[in-house]
């Protein structure tokens, strides 16, 4: 099997689990009790503007029917209205979504490349105190609970040292930035905009390092156990036989492999993070999807909740066949499955 | 040989599908067991021995009904059981039982070996429940295990130790036949002997008949009456162990012998010449066309990468597969026989 | 009856300008110059359709964009003033109304405000049935209203509907022509497309003091001075609006102190209090139209006894309600009606703390305190109504009942609130207000045609009740209809439907420097805009 | 004679677990002349690899401890010297592993591998920069190292070396991952060669093949070699002298032919008789197994399963090493006061004929 | 009959053998000094949630016995010897309420692990034994499942059903299940391969019988080091849960509820918020901790 099959076959199997997802979240989303159509038009409105919704929306349809419909839509980029903002989902979506990726996408950064130096120094030194401190510090980070994390850190560095915004994305700078990605990091980049930039790095700065402290403490522990494991290995022994050097056989040989199995853990987190960033965009008033989807959901504004919630699932899928790519780079055995024994 | 034979297998065929990957739906298959044939006698020990990958494993599970048979008949007893399902199936299991190669691996490490033995009688219901645990005590002694390690866990016993409680297990339900499947090639040879030796009293005391599944061609020259070789899921050479040894017709047979390391100067003689043994055996998923062996053989000439030979009888009992001995086929041979090429002429493709 | 005093409606507030406290119409076409004004709100808006927008945020956008025909004055309660209606008059049948609009209103673009502007814009409210449509429905519909000529309009109600004036101030009037122009052609209005909905989300149609001139979502709005506005504004006025959007209090309270003019009132209690401390801004609290009930089940034992809501009503603790639960500045309840709201009458049985008036009903009643074993929902991240609910959980424990406290998301307390039996025991509610009239707070909430709403969560049955509340929708004079309204409060307070606990202060944020900011207790119509000004 | 190339004396190794202290090597004594290939025999789990280890010096330490003895190489002694050890390991030293599968690391193609142990067996260490230019792929020598790969595979009997380079290990099979590994321990020209079971896990025609290989290797190049296996037959083919261990004691040496055709120790018989040959197999095996570590029998460790102990004296009295001739030597005490054979086996005889046959009720060892 | 009596008297005695057992897993558990620690804080939460009404100085504040106190005339006092905790907007004791609020969390555990691993370990069990399409397709739905953040699932689902504390137990639950399916899939794929269960199979047990008799007890060691791991992670759901607002109903006091309502008041009243949120901190690092242990103990990688 060459790689093209492994990647097509890869990203084909995807595609299930797109419908199946869509599947499931949209019955869950019509089996919600409460009536959309009232709830849209305000608490006073007549049973008869409410009954017109109703079929507006197609809520009167059978539930295969309404999905076929929602999946046509879906297909040309039609998420259907939001009840709350009176627009398209997916424009919404296109508004909010980019705050959440840029914050969630720092927060694996920092979560990797804290994460894997952190379980490698604690693998190199099993049982001893840099792997001790290195365990505990994980231990410490998966226990907190993010919206506190989110709030303690506020409570220190914002209010009380005040060196960093408590709240918000942006500060008050002007001109903002032209919307180009979405991306105010990658906007105020692209339009040398000094200020705006660094006024969106140090908002993004705490609620990316609340979000972080568990994937960092998730890979640490992955990382450190793969090394660990993969230490111990014959053919570590064998490359220790030949006199080749430590270093060398502990980050050409090992880390390469063990980062491997981090890069599934790695994935896994991506939607623990999504998930997390329901809590820490509230604790920050982050300008996201998490926040909009948390809103949609209390709300019972159906479509923006489908909508919000196949986005995640989308990403995560996403994220995870980028994982498996990548595992392959690290580990070509992968390309191979099925090539011999 | 005379009488009716305890288990008679015809054309056997065990395929397992390899996923080719894109869209393809399994069109390719591991030929592990490709149209296989013999009788074992009762009280009878048949052995196959074969390479590792052969199918000599897929073989013997194959006939003991653990494996579908993807084409063939398997009949017991002169009834066919290829097809038998369910109850009836569950019941022919009392018959025929199977001793696994990895001792360690075929113990539930999570039961105690008092557990384990009875296993089979709680499954098929035999006795009261002080019988059972009567019949587990003489199990265990008949298979010189003191009897208190019914109340060890599996990882408390060595390798030979626990061979014995699996064939404890194996004989709790009176089986008349026994698919042993390399029983001793986890063991050290000062523990396989006597493993080899209890199975031997056995055999004799319980009127079993045996299918030996080995890749060490000295212990079985010892312990079987007829050999099978197998070479990639087909049988090459079959007959008794004597003649085998004495007069093996076909190339691998040759091959294997020459390749023993042997222990005491009288062996070397019992070897054949010494012949130059090439290659590897092949990818199963991409056998060779023609005979399966050419590309190793030592005596291959152009029509073995032709023609498919079959299973013939040179002599009485003595079966080979080889174009050396064509049988039906000598047309297809003739016609590609254009010299006498022995040695040269096919290389590995 | 009332068909007599219907010019009586026209002239408060006299001649058909603006109350801006200063004067002189000289300052206010000369437009830019004027100060911008921020505020600061954690509410984002849904809409900005007029036709959609019903909300707290939505309103104050639209009461500047649009101009309706008539207007609220700044006075508590407050009065109509004419607007883009110079006055009107009802006839004799108490349901034909006529409209004289100014000739000067012009719209944004620089169309003239017509007639048939108007008849377009109650034909698109009603046909779009979002928003406020709910006032009027069953009481006015787009054929009944027609353009005599370029500046005269007529509606005719379908009944008798006294109240009808004091909803005017939320219809807005639209420019027919630019809607129709940018209608997107599919939509769910058949000939109409979309009716311009999603046109109207980024633009505006409107003739009023401010425009539209920028609306980035969930980040901010902003509205600049209209140069050829109507109207006059102050001196010091504030030529351009910008609403910015906070998502959390803390910020709202910061953006506060760093000098923005003003914030909404839908901070918690505790930020105005920290605000309150600081240098340049005041906070004004106000006890206007807020009044917050915990409904009472009528209809479900033991609740259905006169004597057992009594009870609760004098086990309630409204000292510590009203000083320790709120700050103090709450006025509480007599009987459903606000103090502020005309109609209101003092001389109503008051509910005070007193355990052994509690008990002696109890006694009358056929049920033992034993029997009170009821469920008290509220509004999930309400923490006011969550600590109303523990502190009625403690009294009536003290009286030998007891009360589970649950919290609902809002959407699902709607959908409880449809059947009697779904209803929670107690619902605790701040009674939203929309149109200035005592009608506003009873019809919706006592008259048994609103049962299923949540306004009527106590599932009030009275006939009398009833037959003075529509008799007050039906008599068009305000002073036949006090006498009207105050029996009916009476009964209402004597049978005890609900725990009138409060009326709630309003709060909202000044910088020092802002002038000409009157609460007048009416979503929207507090942020007037171009009333204010700076010292 | 020379000094041998490598001796091992009095070499004692104990690991430390949880289950408590093994006392896994006692007193191994084992030396290789130079050219020759000397076998180190004996089953499963009776210290085989660990006599390995500690002479290349990657026993790891802990659990690993090396409590008594000497490892001298070419007049070098290792032990006490860790710089002199690691060079030995590095320019004289290879070995080869015995499982095929699990000793070329996965994640780079066996050249990248190969190249590797080119460059750096030696012992030198690596900078970062270095590193950084072995990972980009971009070494000194590059093309040499290739070349001298290549050819090497060449001799290997591999078909397409030049492909086979770029290979993963996946790809290949088992004998070819073996030929490989075979040839990685050949690139650097090492004179010392330790090959521990290399052939196990190896159908038979293809053990055949390899110890071929190995056979025109040693004698081509003149390498001395460490042979482990537990498998006589190998060992006959490919040694000239047989060590035969048992529990971590070096029971029996010999040349081949003495091993084979007149063994001495009761367990070298035992053994051979347990065996099956071609000409036939009676053996009976030996009772017993492997003791138990933690708390390896007194006296002669193999006294439980002897048939021959002597009760009084095996099962108390420490074992010494008798030379029986010259070149041979066994440790049993049956030949002690330099006894031959004929006359240990009557004192074999009678004890055995005493205590009946043992049950395997007892048999030893076998607690966690 | 004789012959069996004198079986077992030569037996070391069940008692003995259990000893043995026990001895051991005592000796690895001593290994790790943290997994002692986290059984100490476990246990503590344990003392805390049975005997809170004698150790809470305000039981009442809590909503004890069904007879809440609320006190607005003492609201927002810092912490002190008389509230160690500080009160809240309703002046109820902090403390009392933490340590209350223990109960729920470690019954939101119990209940949801007991719910998930009853419904994933079967799903797990039967895919893997059965393999082919019937096994392909459990987890593919599994995956999907997987493919939502457990978060946003049980937001979704609790809202979906009427949000109170059942509920909410319930829709963690229906997100956490698949990751004991699939943790047990993987685990039976393992296991079914070992030749002791084609024994099974050899000597003609039913597929119930090999399912529950080899394989079952083969999975349990990861499946209950995932429980002890996950009963923290279940408590931290929960708990954000009760921070967005759906969570146990008033006055009960439920940390992620206080958390969140605290948060109104920062950073004038910070320890509303920071004394439940530690309370959450320590009983998940409790629970790490333990279950760190016990992955070392049995040997066995979870994720
Ligand atoms: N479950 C399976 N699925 C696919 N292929 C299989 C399976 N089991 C065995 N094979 C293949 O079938 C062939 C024969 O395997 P089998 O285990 O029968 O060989 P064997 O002779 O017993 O080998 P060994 O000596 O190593 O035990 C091999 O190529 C193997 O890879
Ligand atoms: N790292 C280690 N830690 C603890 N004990 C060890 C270690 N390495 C080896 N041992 C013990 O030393 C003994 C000898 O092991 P060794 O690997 O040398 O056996 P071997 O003769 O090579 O066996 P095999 O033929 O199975 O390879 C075994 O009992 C083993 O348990
Ligand atoms: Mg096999
Ligand atoms: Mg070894
Ligand atoms: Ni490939």
């Amino acid at each position: 099997m060459g790689h093209r099959n492994y990647l097509i076959k890869r990203g084909l199997s995807t595609i299930p689990m797109f419908v199946g997802l869509s599947v499931l979240i949209f019955t869950l989303a019509r089996v919600i009790p409460g009536r959309p159509a009232r709830l849209a038009l305000g608490p006073r409105a007549s049973d008869e503007a409410v009954q017109n919704l109703r079929e507006q929306m197609g809520l009167d349809k059978p539930l295969w029917e309404q999905y076929f419909d929602y999946v046509g839509g879906v297909i040309q980029g039609d998420l259907g209205q939001s009840l709350i903002s009176n627009r398209n989902v997916a424009t919404d979506l296109m508004e909010y979504f980019p705050a959440t990726f840029e914050l969630t996408t720092l927060a694996m950064i920092i979560a990797v490349f804290v994460g894997v130096p952190l379980g490698v120094v604690a693998g190199q030194h099993k049982d001893r105190w840099p792997d001790n401190a290195s365990r505990l510090f994980s231990f410490f980070n998966v226990s907190l609970p993010p919206f506190w994390a989110g709030i303690l850190l506020q409570l220190v560095i914002a209010f009380q040292l005040g060196w960093l915004p408590a709240t918000g994305r942006v500060g008050d700078v002007s001109p903002m930035p032209i919307e180009t990605t979405g991306l105010l990091l990658v906007d105020s980049l692209l339009a040398f905009n000094v200020p705006a930039f660094v006024s969106a790095t140090q908002h993004l700065i705490l609620p990316a390092i609340t979000l972080s402290l568990a994937p960092i403490a998730d890979i640490a522990r992955m990382t450190r156990s793969s090394f660990i494991e993969e230490y111990d290995k014959d053919y570590v022994e064998g490359l220790r036989t030949h006199g080749i050097p430590e270093r060398l056989i502990a980050y050409k040989y090992v880390l390469r492999r063990s980062f491997a199995s981090s890069l599934t853990i790695i994935g896994l987190d991506y939607g623990f993070l999504l998930g997390s960033a329901f809590v820490v965009e509230i604790v920050f008033s982050w300008p996201g999807m998490a926040s909009y989807g948390v809103e949609a959901i209390l709300q019972k504004d159906i479509n923006a909740m489908v909508g919000v919630t196949l986005v995640v699932g989308a990403s995560f899928l996403l994220v995870n066949f980028a994982v498996d790519v990548l595992y392959g780079v690290f580990d070509p055995r992968v390309w191979h499955d099925g090539d011999s024994q | 040989m005379s009488g009716d034979p305890l288990v008679s297998v015809r054309n056997l065929e065990k395929y397992y599908p390899v996923d080719t990957g894109l869209f393809s739906r399994t069109e390719s298959y591991v030929k592990a067991v490709d149209g296989v044939s013999f009788d074992i006698m009762p009280g009878e020990t048949f052995a196959v021995v074969g390479e590792s990958g052969c199918g000599k494993t897929t073989l013997g599970k194959t006939v003991a009904r653990l494996y579908e048979a993807t084409g063939g008949t398997i009949a017991f007893e002169g009834q066919d059981i290829t097809d038998l399902d369910g109850k009836a199936l569950r019941q022919l299991r009392r018959d025929i039982q199977v001793v696994y190669q990895d001792p360690s691996s075929s113990l539930n490490p999570r039961r105690r070996i008092g557990a384990i033995v009875k296993e089979p009688l709680a499954v098929h219901d035999v006795g009261t429940k002080a019988e059972r645990d009567e019949r587990v005590a003489e199990l265990l002694r008949r298979v010189d295990l003191p009897v208190e390690f019914r109340h060890r866990y599996p990882n408390a016993l060595s390798g030979g130790q626990k061979q014995r409680v699996a064939i404890a297990r194996a004989l709790a339900v009176e089986p008349k036949f026994v698919v042993l499947d390399e029983p001793t090639s986890a063991l050290d040879v000062s523990v396989q002997a006597k493993v080899i030796s209890l199975l031997d009293d056995l055999q004799d005391e319980l009127d079993l008949t045996y299918l030996l599944i080995s890749h060490d061609l000295s212990l079985v020259k010892n312990v079987a009456d007829r050999i099978g070789v197998m070479y990639l899921g087909n049988l090459m050479e079959v007959t008794d162990s004597r003649t085998l040894f004495e007069n093996p017709v076909n190339p691998y047979t040759e091959q294997l012998l020459s390749a023993i390391p042997v222990v005491e100067s009288g062996e070397q003689s019992l070897k054949p010449p010494s012949v130059e043994v090439r290659g590897e055996t092949p990818d199963p998923k991409d056998p060779p066309s023609g005979c399966p062996f050419h590309p190793r053989c030592h005596r291959a000439f152009d029509a073995c990468d032709a023609v498919d030979p079959e299973l013939v009888e040179v002599e009485d009992g003595h079966q080979t597969r080889c174009l050396h001995d064509p049988g039906p086929k000598a047309e297809a041979v003739a016609e590609h026989r254009s010299d006498d090429v022995t040695q040269e002429g096919v290389t590995e493709d | 009856t009332g068909n007599q005093s219907s010019d009586s409606t026209t002239n408060d507030s006299g001649d058909g300008s603006p109350d801006t406290d200063t004067s002189d119409d000289g300052s206010s076409g000369s437009g830019s110059g004027g100060a911008s004004f921020e505020y600061v709100t954690t509410v984002a808006p849904s809409s900005l359709d007029p036709m959609k927008g019903s909300d707290n945020l939505e309103t104050i956008v639209l009461h500047n964009v649009y101009d309706p025909l008539v207007y609220y004055t700044d006075s508590t309660p407050p009065e109509l003033q004419p607007w883009l209606a110079e006055d009107w008059e009802v006839a004799d049948d108490g349901r034909t109304y006529t409209f004289n609009l100014r000739s000067d209103a012009t719209f944004h673009n620089g169309d003239p405000v017509t007639a048939s502007d108007v008849q377009y814009s109650v034909q698109r409210m009603m046909e779009m049935q979002n928003g406020f449509s709910w006032m009027w429905s069953g009481i006015l519909s787009p054929e009944n209203v027609t353009a005599v000529d370029e500046t005269t309009v007529e509606m005719v109600t379908t009944e008798v509907f006294a109240p009808f004036l004091y909803t005017l101030p939320f219809l807005y009037v639209v420019n027919q022509e630019q809607v129709e122009a940018n209608a997107a052609s599919d939509g769910n209005f058949g000939e109409h497309g979309d009716y311009g909905t999603s046109w109207l989300e980024d633009n505006d149609a409107g003739s009023g003091p401010y425009v539209l001139s920028e609306r980035e979502r969930s980040r901010q709005i902003v509205i600049e001075q209209n140069d050829d506005w109507w109207g006059s504004f102050p001196d010091d006025r504030y030529s351009s609006v910008t609403t910015e959007i906070v998502q959390e209090s803390a910020t709202a309270a910061g953006r506060m102190r760093e000098g923005a003019e003003m914030s909404d009132q839908w901070l918690p209690l505790q930020t105005y209090n920290d605000l309150e401390g600081g240098d340049d801004v005041r906070v004004h609290a106000k006890a206007t139209f807020n009044p917050f009930y915990i409904y009472m089940h009528t209809q479900r034992a033991p609740l259905d006894d006169v004597h057992v809501r009594r009870a609760i009503s004098y086990a309630f603790d409204y000292e510590a309600a009203l000083n320790d639960v709120m700050a103090g500045d709450s006025d509480h309840l007599q009987g459903p009606l606000p103090g502020a709201m005309w109609s209101h009458t003092e001389d109503l049985p008051t509910y005070e703390q007193d355990f052994e008036a509690a008990q002696a009903e109890l006694d009358q009643s056929d049920y033992s305190a034993s029997d009170l074993d009821l469920n008290y929902t509220y509004v999930s991240g309400l923490t006011t109504e969550e600590s109303m609910g523990l502190l009625l959980q403690s009294n009536l424990q003290e009286l030998g009942g007891s009360l589970t406290v649950e919290r609902a998301p809002w959407s699902n307390i709607t959908e409880m609130a449809a059947n009697p039996d779904t209803t929670p025991d107690m619902l605790a509610i701040y009674l939203s207000f929309s149109y200035a009239d005592p009608d506003t707070f009873l019809y919706p909430a006592w008259h048994s045609d609103s049962h299923g709403s949540w306004t009527s969560a106590a599932w009030y049955q009275n006939d009398e009740v009833d037959r003075l509340l529509t008799e007050g929708r039906r008599t068009v004079a305000q002073e036949n209809r006090i006498p009207i309204y105050e029996e009916a409060q009476r009964i209402i307070a004597e049978d005890a439907p609900a725990l009138f606990v409060m009326n709630q202060a309003t709060r909202n944020a000044l910088s020092e420097s802002v002038q000409g900011f009157q609460d007048n207790g009416i979503t929207g119509y507090r942020q007037t805009f171009h009333r204010y000004h700076q010292d | 004679m020379a000094d041998p190339i490598l001796s091992v004396d009095d070499l004692s190794v104990e690991f430390e677990t949880y289950e408590g202290r093994h006392h896994v090597l006692d007193g191994v004594d084992l030396t290789v002349e130079e050219g020759e290939t000397v076998a180190l025999v004996g089953e499963t789990g009776c210290g085989k690899s660990v006599t390995a280890k500690s002479i290349m010096g990657t026993l790891p330490r802990p659990p690993g401890e090396i409590t008594s003895g000497s490892i001298t190489y070419d007049g070098t002694g290792l032990l006490a010297d860790a710089d002199a050890h690691a060079r030995v390991q590095g320019e004289e030293m290879s070995m080869i592993f015995q499982d095929p599968m699990t000793y070329l690391s996965p994640v780079y193609p066996v050249g990248s591998m190969m190249a590797d142990v080119a460059t750096y067996s030696g012992g030198e260490d690596v900078s970062w920069l270095g590193m950084l230019k072995n990972l980009l792929g971009r070494r000194a020598n590059r093309g040499e190292i290739r070349e001298r790969s290549i050819e090497l595979l060449d001799r290997m009997r591999i078909p397409d070396p030049e492909g086979t380079l770029d290979r993963y290990p996946v790809e290949l099979s088992g004998g070819m991952r073996q030929r490989v590994i075979v040839a990685m321990a050949l690139i650097n020209d090492p004179t010392f060669l330790i090959a521990d079971e290399p052939t196990t896990a190896l159908d038979v025609t293809v053990q055949d093949q390899i110890l071929s290989l190995l056979r025109e290797r040693v004698e081509e190049r003149d390498l001395s070699m460490l042979y482990i296996t537990h498998n006589l037959g190998v060992a006959r083919e490919i040694a000239d002298r047989i060590c035969i261990m048992y529990a971590g004691e070096i029971v029996e040496v010999g040349t081949t032919e003495e091993i084979f055709d007149a063994p001495l120790h009761p367990y070298t018989r035992g053994l051979l008789d347990s065996i099956p040959k071609l000409t036939g197999f009676e053996g009976d095996g030996i009772d017993g197994q492997i003791p138990d570590y933690t708390d390896p029998p007194t006296g002669c460790r193999f006294h439980p399963r002897c048939p021959a102990a002597m009760a009084g004296t095996c099962d108390v009295e420490p074992v010494e090493s008798h030379a029986v001739g010259d070149d041979r030597a066994v440790a049993c005490h049956l030949y002690e006061d330099g006894m031959s054979f004929g006359e240990a086996a009557t004192v074999a005889e009678e004890e055995a004929g005493g205590p009946t046959d043992e049950p395997v009720t007892a048999e030893a060892g076998g607690e966690p | 009959m004789s012959n069996s009596e004198t079986v077992t008297a030569d037996d070391p005695g069940v008692l003995e053998r259990r000893r043995e057992d026990l001895n051991r897993v005592v000796y690895r558990f001593k290994q790790n000094p943290m997994s002692i620690l986290g059984l100490c804080i476990i246990f503590g939460f344990v003392f805390i949630a049975i005997f809170a009404p004698y150790i809470a100085p305000y039981p009442n504040d809590a909503g004890y016995q069904n007879q809440p106190a609320v006190h607005f005339d003492q609201k927002f006092e810092s912490p002190s010897a008389e509230h160690l905790f500080g009160t809240d907007q309703a002046g109820r004791d902090i403390f009392s309420r933490v340590l209350f609020g223990t109960r729920l969390s470690l019954r939101i555990g119990v209940v949801v692990l007991a719910a998930a691993v009853s419904i994933g370990v079967p799903v797990g069990l039967v895919a893997g034994y059965l393999g082919g399409g019937v096994g392909m397709a459990l987890m593919r739905i599994t995956d999907v499942f997987l493919s939502v953040p457990p978060l946003v699932l049980a937001l979704a689902v609790s809202v979906a059903l009427e949000p109170n504390l059942t509920n909410v137990m319930l829709a963690i639950a229906a997100v956490w299940w698949p990751w004991y399916a699939r943790l047990t899939y993987g685990e039976v794929l393992s296991v079914k391969e070992e030749t002791y269960v084609e024994a099974s199979r050899g000597i003609g047990a039913t597929s119930t019988r090999t399912i529950f008799r080899e394989i079952l007890p083969n999975v349990l060691a990861p499946i209950t080091v995932k429980m002890s791991l996950d009963m923290g992670y279940a408590i931290l759901v929960a708990a954000s849960l009760g921070f967005l607002g759906l969570g146990a109903q008033p006055p009960t006091p439920e940390w992620g509820t206080m958390v969140s309502q605290g948060r109104d008041y920062m950073p004038a009243q910070w320890w509303y918020s920071t004394f439940p949120g530690l309370a959450i901190f320590l009983i998940v690092l409790g629970f790490n901790f333990l279950g760190d242990g016990l992955r070392d103990m049995f040997d066995v990688e979870v994720q």
